[in-house]
């Protein structure tokens, strides 16, 4: 599997029966189809629904449509809503789990993933709801950059989408716990060693009494 | 699929206890779970704080529980139709925190939706104000009123499928979708189970992911 | 006519056709039937409806109702909504006029009607929020209690509904106006003398350049 | 029966003026009427002010009239699908204010309720919180955001009656019910008008009472 895919993966192992989860663009919504056998989950996409299904080729169908816009099909028990609502739902903490990806993550918990000044400025969509008001924020990266630096930093430099959010950070290296002392490692792929993860990231890490494996394949 | 919600009465009944507060739906009764009620009043728990629009009628709706000495404080905005809770107001048995309707409304949303509060000049100047901070924002006084949360809703759709998606007719919507969402646990009464896909998706108006149980009833 | 329905007809010559109308119970919802020949207006009762046509007789049909839980009909273009939508029209300046019925007016406007301390304590409903949301608020009284006392006073005495909320007080006897600088009489009714109204009010009277009358049949 | 108010798309072009502001329902062009945002277009006013969830795409939505320059400011949470508008902004032709999502609704829904502002907790300790008042509530932190208002409201709905009653189906429904709570003059698109008495009651998303003109309009 491709970086990407061993992330979604992990996250997967994550999710509970049942649970409320909003998927993120991109990668996050690669972790559905990755789930356990016996777990479903229950997708809200913040554009307005709950049960959201997977995407739809061909014609595009606009009154079923996902967060990014694209054509989605609805399972039986779905539901729709306002903006309102639907921000309800997630500020409010009925929504289980988040799954986002960023710009970039520190060992504080922050996250900064909406803008670069002077350069890029897609704005936060939905996210800044989702880092305050979900019970769990994953945050799922690759460990390092096209250049090979890390990702998991000291401390974030953009301007943050939301302070000492982030619950849990899963790349293709490492699954890392934040915690009030510090990032601490839970687990690594079963292709690295705990000395590589710690020379890839410019975060501090704290060892974990046992540090697990996951699964690359 | 995820799992029916569908529970039985007495199921129902082992989730009350004394001292919760509970918020039950309907307007004037329209709209309240009657059943479920019931369903209160024969578990006998005591010492309960209740959050609804009115005080229902002294046989009727919430004013059930009121008249059987099973409630503490009751919490709502008008309580003219039902004599009982004057006599035990009076009687010193029964405490009453009257709240104007659409603050009611908003306080409950508020706790739902994650609010630290809202701004309303409703009840700027009455006794409505009394304890609240005053803010100003652009040249205006608003009252800050805080969210307003339960330990316990009882909701009521008019059909719902078993993954909880409830449709209210008419006029029985009123506080139901509101409280559902600010609950610790809800309990959804229907008087027609439906299959997951026979209820429209874009005509729910209590979500099933915020419904805990459901349970079918009858009309009283 | 008794002094109800002259108010009633009376109160019915403000409305304009299309506004949006909240009556309050009891003779506030009598001016719908006095509306004069091609003027409609849309009510919208508190608990939840747009639409609402008349009191229904016979069996209780519970899912359409009217703010004192009394089954209604409803007209074609009829809506319903929850309580805090129904509260958003009020509160946010949608509904143009509301009627309501009061313990106490005053010159300033003042408005008291939802307890009386240690006797009755009813509660103010939706009373707050409409009077304070409202464009056009209209207390409607007799113009004395059954002692003969004016019920337009100088400054109420019990706990206060809302504050200088009321634009026009009509009674049996007369049409005032709440002003900035006191209570203007605008109409007296076409069997009483402006000498007798200011007899029969304990407020001070402002009187309009001309004194118009209304009918009493 | 209240008057129709059923409209041309010319004559709805005749509340066109320069410096509006206008809000837009729609949520990446599902949910906005393509064909009123193409009578803006057609129209030429200038200088607006959109308030919508997003920028659109560069020939969609309202990307389109940001594309002819006839933006200058923009409102919305995200514009990361339309490279035209940063496009602008490094250009200087276009000013771009953030909001995140959930407070935009809030904003704007705060306005159509008559609040004088609703308390978040999103936002804080980032550029969002700048120039804001915080305040504190039991212990808690939370920004105050006032409410958003505009001149027109143009939204969309799958069908409605001449009354204005509308229904959204699935997530065409997003900002155009909180839009047209919060606008002086309400403008709705709809691909199918229908007498009173032909659409429920109970599943309204957009209320008639809000709405002052109807517009049919085609699919795009």
């Amino acid at each position: 599997m491709d970086a990407k895919q061993i992330i979604a993966k992990r996250v997967a192992l994550e999710l509970k029966d049942g649970q409320l989860v909003n998927l993120g663009i991109g990668l996050p919504t690669m972790v559905a189809d990755y789930l356990p056998e016996g777990i479903e989950v229950v997708l809200q996409s913040e554009n307005g629904m709950i049960g959201m299904g997977h995407l739809v080729d061909g014609e595009h169908n606009r009154n079923f449509t996902n967060a990014g816009g694209h054509s989605v099909s609805i399972l039986p028990y779905a539901a729709c809503f306002d903006s309102a609502f639907s921000f309800s739902l997630i500020r409010g903490g009925h929504v289980d789990c988040t799954v986002l990806g960023t710009l970039e993550v520190d060992q504080h918990g922050n996250i900064a993933n909406y803008m670069i000044p002077g350069k890029m400025v897609p704005g936060m969509g939905g996210a800044m709801d989702l880092v305050t008001g979900s019970k769990k924020v994953i945050v799922v990266t690759t460990h390092t950059d096209k250049n090979g630096n890390s990702k998991i930093i000291k401390q974030c430099k953009l301007p943050l989408t939301g302070v000492e959010c982030c619950d849990l950070i899963v790349t293709e290296l490492a699954v890392m716990e934040v915690t009030p002392k510090g990032l601490k490692l839970l687990e690594i792929a079963d292709n690295t060693t705990v000395e590589e993860v710690i020379a890839k990231t410019e975060a501090s890490l704290i060892l974990a009494d046992t540090i697990g494996k996951f699964s690359t394949n | 699929m995820p799992k029916s919600k569908l529970t039985s009465i007495e199921d129902f009944k082992k989730l009350l206890k004394d001292d919760m507060t509970i918020m039950i739906g309907g307007f004037m009764t329209d709209g309240t779970p009657e059943q479920l009620i019931d369903a209160v009043l024969e578990s006998g728990v005591k010492n309960l704080t209740l959050i609804n629009n009115d005080g229902g009628y002294p046989e009727r709706g919430i004013g059930k529980l009121i008249s059987n000495g099973q409630v503490k404080t009751l919490i709502a905005s008008h309580v003219g139709l039902n004599p009982t809770v004057a006599k035990l107001m009076n009687a010193g048995a029964l405490e009453l925190i009257l709240v104007p309707q659409g603050t009611l409304a908003e306080q409950i949303r508020a706790k739902g939706a994650g609010l630290g509060g809202v701004l309303t000049p409703t009840g700027l100047g009455t006794l409505v104000q009394e304890g609240k901070q005053v803010i100003e924002v652009d040249g205006k006084k608003y009252i800050l009123e805080k969210p307003m949360k339960a330990d316990l809703a009882i909701v009521e759709a008019t059909y719902a499928d078993t993954f909880g998606n409830g449709v209210n007719i008419g006029t029985t919507r009123n506080f139901n979708p509101l409280m559902a969402l600010a609950a610790d646990v809800v309990v959804m009464g229907t008087y027609e189970v439906r299959e997951p896909g026979k209820v429209d998706p874009s005509s729910v108006t209590i979500h099933g992911v915020l419904v805990d149980y459901l349970v079918e009833i009858v009309e009283a």
